[in-house]
C-alpha cells in the first residue's frame, strides 16, 4: 500500500489530475523522449551490471525462453478475446494484440521499483527478457492479420529489420551488454547519473505519461465500454499467467513477479510504430488508448501490486 | 533579371514513420529533391492528436517537393497505393520558381 | 488514375496560446481535418519575436485546413471577429487535391 | 556581496553579456522549458517536505493571506503609476499591472539561493504562498481593463479556468503536495535529482534567462525611459511593502525577505500567455520586455540583496 | 465581409546560418512581416541531410513573406546574388489575403 | 587497451553499430544540443577551478602562444595535402583544411577523460587553449580560399565578429572565467550536476555521435577513397606535432597529449558554420564526412590512446 504513496507514483496520479482538469501543463516532446532513452540505457546498464556480478545460470535461459513464448502466445489469446468480446475487427484485433504481447519498459521499471522498495528485487537478467519480449509480439500480430495490407516478401522483410533493429531493443540490449563488460567497477563513475538519477527522472517522466495517457482517453472516439473492460482483463490474465509460469520455471518471487509484470504489459512505444507501418489500416488511435489510457495506470496502481502479492504467496 | 517558371508544389502529409518509405518514392520519380517540415499537432476523421506521444507513432510530417508538371503527375500517380492504405493527404498547388533548372 | 479536384487551402497564423480557439471555430465550419505547423521565428509591425520564450507566450503555430470553397468561406466569415482583436494573419491558396471526397 | 559572484549569478551575467555581444549562443527551447518545469518541481516538492517536516502553523495561514492580497493590490499602484507616470493607455497598462502582481518563479529561486546562502532560508511554505500568488493579479488586471476585448460571460469562466489551471501554478501545489505526503524520507531517493542536481541547473537556466533578457530589450520598440524607470520603480515600491508586511505579520527575516521578494518581482510565464488570450489588443512584447529585461536583471542583482538587508535590519 | 485581394507568397528555403542575412534582405524590401518555419529533414543533388546535427550547421529553414507584386519582385531582385553563391530555392506562389492592408 | 572499454567508448561503439544496421535510434535534436552545452560549460568551469587553485604561470603563456601557432599553421599543411594528394579544388581545400585547423571539443573530453583515466590528467588551463584554438583556423582558411566568394570589407568584419562570439568559444571561454571567479569552494553547491553528472551524460552523447558519424558516413557521396585516408592520416601528422611542441615548451606528459589531440582533432561544430556563411560554395557534406565520420572516430579508437604513448614516451 505504501508504495501508491512513492514519489513516482503520485506524480503519475499529479499529471492524470492536471490532464483531466484540462491543466495547459506539458512537457516538451524532446525531452520525454530524452527522458525515455535515459531510462532504457540506466536499466540496461544495471542490468548488465548486476549480470556481471551475479554471472549466467541455467535459470536465466529458462526466463528467456519463457518470455519469447509468452511474447509469442499471448497475442494469440488476446486476438480471440478482442474479436469474440470486443467485436474487433480482424486487422484492428491484430494490430491491438500485438501491442498486449509485446512489453512496456516504463512499467517494468516502475514495477521494478516497487519490488526494490518491497525488497523483493528481480534478477537483473530480466532486463534481458524485456528485450527479447518486445518485437516477436509484432510477427504474431502480423501473423494473425494474415498479411493484410500491401506487403510483399521484400517489404516483409524490411518490417522485419526495421522491427528487430528497433531504437528501444538496440538501446536496451546495447546498454545490457556495456553493463556486463564494464562490471561495477567500470560503472562506478558513470552511477551518479545512471543509478543516482534513475528514480527523479522516473518521477518525471511518469508526469508525462499521467498527462498522456489521460489525454488520449479524452481524444479517442473508438474506445467502447467492452474494450476498456478487455483492457483491464488482459493484464490480469496474462499477468497471473506470467507469474506462475516464472514460479514454475524456477525464478525467486522479485523476477517471478516481474514476468508478470511483462506480460501484463502493454507496448506504446514499439509497437505503434511498427503497425504504423505494417498495418496502417488499422486504428492507431484505439491500439495506443487501449494500452496507454486503460492498461498502463491499471497495471501502475493496481497490476503491479496484485502481481507482487501472487509471486510472494507462491514462493511462501 | 531572374527567369522564372511554373512548377508544380506537391505536397504529403503522413505518419513519420512512413516518412522514408514515401521519400524512396519521391526520389524514384525523378524529382531533383524533397524537403520535410516537421507538423504539431492535427485533427481528422478519426482523432485529434498532436505530437506529445513519447514514441512519436502518431506523430506526422509534411513532405513536399517542387517539380515539373510531369514529374508531378507521376509522383500523384507512384503514391496512389499508398493513399487509401495508409491515409496520406496529398495535394499540388502551382508555384512559379526562380532558377527553374534547379527543379 | 486519380481523380483530382480544385481546393481551397486556409492558413491562420496565430498566437500559439490562442490555436485551441481558432482549431475550435475551424472545426465548426465543417471542415474534415486541420493541421498545425510549429514556427520558429518571425517579424512584423512591432517587434521581431524568435522562439526562444520559455514560456511560449509569443510564440506562433500556423493552422491550415484544405476544404471546400464554400466551407473556406465560411471559415473566414467566422474569423474575422479575431482577425483584428487577436492580430491574427490568414490566407487562402488554391490547391489540387487527390481524392477529393477527404475534404 | 559575495553572494553576486555565485555561479547562478556568473551564469545570468554570462548570458546577458553573450547577448549583448550578439553571440549566437542559444539553449533549445524544450531544453529551457524542461529546466523550468525541473525547477517548477524542485522548489514544490522541497517546500513540501519541509512543511511536512515542520507541521502546519497559524504563521502559515497570515503569509498566505498576505500574498493573496498583495497580488491583487499591487496591480491597482502598478495600473495608477503606468498611467500617469508611464503614460500608458488602460489595455496596455492593466495588462503590465497584471505582471507585476503576480510573481516570477525564477526571480523567487534564485532569492531563496541567495537567502539560504547568506544563512537566512526562507521557510517551506513559502513555496505555496508563490503558487497563491501567481494568478489573483490576473483577474485584478483585467478588471483594471474592465472587460476590455470582445470577452463574454462563457469566455471568461473559461479564461479563469484555465488561468487557475495553469501548468506552472499546477505543478508547484501539486510537487507542494507530493513534498507533503512523501516527508524527509520518500524525498531520499529522489533528492540525487532534485536536490542535487538543483543549483547546477539553475546555473544553466539562468544562462538562459541572461540570453533572453538582452535580446528581448534589443528587440522591443516600445520600451520608453519613462516606463525602463518604472521596471524599477515597482519592485523597489512593492518589494519594500512585501518585506514590511512579511515582517508585520510575524515572518522570520528570511520568509519576510521571500514574500518581498514574490512582490517585487514581475511574472514574464504564466501572466503573458494568459494576457495573449484576455488582452490580445495589448503590446505582449512591452510587458515581455519590463519583467524580463528590466525588473529580473534589477532583482537579482540588486533587489534582492536590498530586500534581504531590509528583512534582516527589520528582525534586528 | 471581409475584403480579400491577391498578394505574391514568397517561400525562401536556406541554410540555418544564412537566416539572418535573408531576413534583413527581406527587410530592406520594404515588406510588412516575414515568419520563419523549421525544417526537418531534405535531400537534394548532394546529400540527404536530416536535422540531427549538433551543430545545425547543416539544418535549413523556410522564411516566407507575403506581400505585393512589387515588393516580391523586388525582393526577388534582392535575392539574386546570394540565390547561386549559397545554394537558396526561392519559389513564389499565389494567395488571396484578408485584410489587404496587412500585408 | 582498458580505457577502450570504457562505458563512454562502449556508447559511441553502440551508436556506431546501431547506425550501421540502420536501427531508428536516434536521439532529439534539442536534447543532443543541451548535452554539448552541458559538456561545454563543465568543461569550462572545471578548467577554471583547477586554474584558480593552482595560479597562473609561464607554461600557461606558452601553452595558449603554441595553440594559436598550430591553428593557424595547420590549416596550410592541411591546405597542401588536399589539394595535392586529396584533388580538391582551392575552395572545397580551403573549407576542409579549417576544420583540422580547428579543434573538436568532444574529441577534447574524450581525451582528457582518458588521461585521467591513465593518471596523467592534463592541467586545467588547457581549456582555454582549447578556446583559443577554435577560430584562427577559420580565418587561415579563408585566407587561402583567397576572399573567395561575395565577401567585402563589410561582410568580413561581421563575419570575424561571428566567429570570434561564436557560442561555443564565448560558453567555454565564459564558464572558464566563471569557474576562476568562484574557485573550489564556490564550485562545490553545483559540482553534483557538473562533475558528478559529467561521465554519464558524456556516455549518452557518445552514443549520438557514434549514430551520427556513421550515419553521415553512409549519407557523403563526395567522400573518395583518397580524402578518407587523409582524413587518418592528418591527425596522425597533427597529434605528433601538436605532442611534441608541447613538450618542448616544457607541458606535463597529460598536457602535451592534450595538446596533441586538440592538434588532431577537427571540428565539427563551430567550424562548419562559420563556413556555410563565408564559404557557401564548399561542399559542406564532405567536410563534415571527413571530421566527423573518419577523423573523429579514429582519434577516439587510436589516435587519442597513440597520442598518450608518445607524450608518456617523451616525457620519460
Ligand atoms: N525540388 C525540390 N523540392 C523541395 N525541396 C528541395 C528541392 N530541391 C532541393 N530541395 C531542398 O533543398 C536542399 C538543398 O538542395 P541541394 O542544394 O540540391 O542539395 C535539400 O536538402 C532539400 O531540402
Ligand atoms: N482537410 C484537412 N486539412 C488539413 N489537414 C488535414 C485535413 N484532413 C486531415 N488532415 C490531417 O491529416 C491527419 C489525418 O487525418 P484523418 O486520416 O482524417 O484522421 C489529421 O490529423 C490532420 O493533421
Ligand atoms: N507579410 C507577412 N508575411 C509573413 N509573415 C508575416 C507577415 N506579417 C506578419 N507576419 C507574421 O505575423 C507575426 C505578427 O505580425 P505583426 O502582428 O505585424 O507583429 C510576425 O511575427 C510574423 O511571424
Ligand atoms: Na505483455
Ligand atoms: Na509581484
Ligand atoms: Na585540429
Amino acid at each position: 500500500m505504501d508504495v501508491l504513496l512513492s514519489p513516482v507514483i503520485l506524480f503519475f496520479v499529479l499529471g492524470a489530475l492536471a490532464a483531466a482538469a484540462r491543466s495547459d501543463l506539458a512537457i516538451p516532446e524532446p525531452i520525454a523522449k530524452g527522458m525515455a532513452l535515459y531510462l532504457m540505457a540506466a536499466i540496461g546498464l544495471k542490468g548488465g551490471v548486476q549480470v556481471a556480478e551475479g554471472g549466467f545460470s541455467a535459470t536465466m535461459a529458462a526466463a528467456a525462453a519463457a518470455g519469447l513464448a509468452l511474447s509469442c502466445l499471448i497475442p494469440l489469446a488476446a486476438f480471440a478475446l478482442l474479436r469474440g468480446i470486443g467485436r474487433l475487427g480482424r486487422i484492428d484485433a491484430a494490430a491491438v494484440a500485438a501491442h498486449y504481447g509485446s512489453v512496456s519498459v516504463v512499467t517494468f521499471v516502475a514495477g521494478s521499483e516497487m519490488l526494490k522498495a518491497a525488497g523483493m528485487a528481480p534478477a537483473g537478467f530480466m532486463v534481458a527478457v524485456l528485450a527479447l519480449m518486445e518485437t516477436p509480439a509484432i510477427i504474431a500480430g502480423l501473423v494473425l492479420a494474415k498479411g493484410a495490407g500491401s506487403s510483399d516478401a521484400e517489404e516483409r522483410g524490411e518490417l522485419l529489420r526495421e522491427t528487430l533493429l528497433n531504437g528501444t531493443v538496440v538501446l536496451l540490449l546495447g546498454s545490457f551488454a556495456i553493463g556486463l563488460v564494464v562490471g561495477k567497477e567500470g560503472f562506478a563513475p558513470i552511477a551518479p547519473v545512471f543509478d543516482g538519477g534513475f528514480r527523479g527522472i522516473l518521477c518525471l517522466f511518469l508526469l508525462d505519461m499521467g498527462l498522456i495517457a489521460i489525454r488520449r482517453l479524452r481524444e479517442t472516439r473508438s474506445l467502447t465500454l467492452r474494450l476498456a473492460g478487455l483492457g483491464i482483463l488482459m493484464p490480469v490474465m496474462n499477468g497471473t499467467v506470467g507469474t506462475v509460469v516464472g514460479h514454475l520455471i524456477g525464478l525467486d518471487a522479485g523476477s517471478a513477479a516481474a514476468l508478470g509484470i511483462l506480460a501484463a504489459s502493454a507496448s506504446y512505444i514499439a509497437v505503434p510504430a511498427a503497425m504504423r507501418l505494417a498495418l496502417p489500416q488499422a486504428d492507431a488511435g484505439l491500439s495506443l488508448a487501449m494500452s496507454l489510457a486503460v492498461t498502463f495506470p491499471f497495471n501502475i496502481a493496481l497490476g503491479i501490486p496484485a502481481v507482487s502479492l501472487l509471486a510472494r504467496w507462491l514462493a511462501s | 533579371m531572374n527567369s522564372t517558371a511554373r512548377r508544380k508544389k506537391v505536397e504529403i502529409l503522413a505518419d513519420q514513420p512512413l516518412v522514408r518509405r514515401i521519400v524512396e518514392v519521391v526520389k524514384r520519380c525523378g524529382v531533383t529533391g524533397w524537403t520535410v517540415l516537421p507538423v504539431a499537432a492535427g485533427g481528422g476523421r478519426l482523432n485529434a492528436w498532436s505530437d506529445d506521444q513519447i514514441a512519436g507513432a502518431s506523430a506526422k510530417a509534411l513532405v513536399f517537393t517542387i517539380t515539373t508538371e510531369t514529374h508531378a503527375g507521376e509522383l500523384v500517380e507512384a503514391l496512389t497505393p499508398l493513399l487509401d492504405s495508409h491515409g496520406l493527404l496529398v495535394w499540388v498547388t502551382d508555384v512559379e520558381v526562380i532558377r527553374p533548372e534547379r527543379f
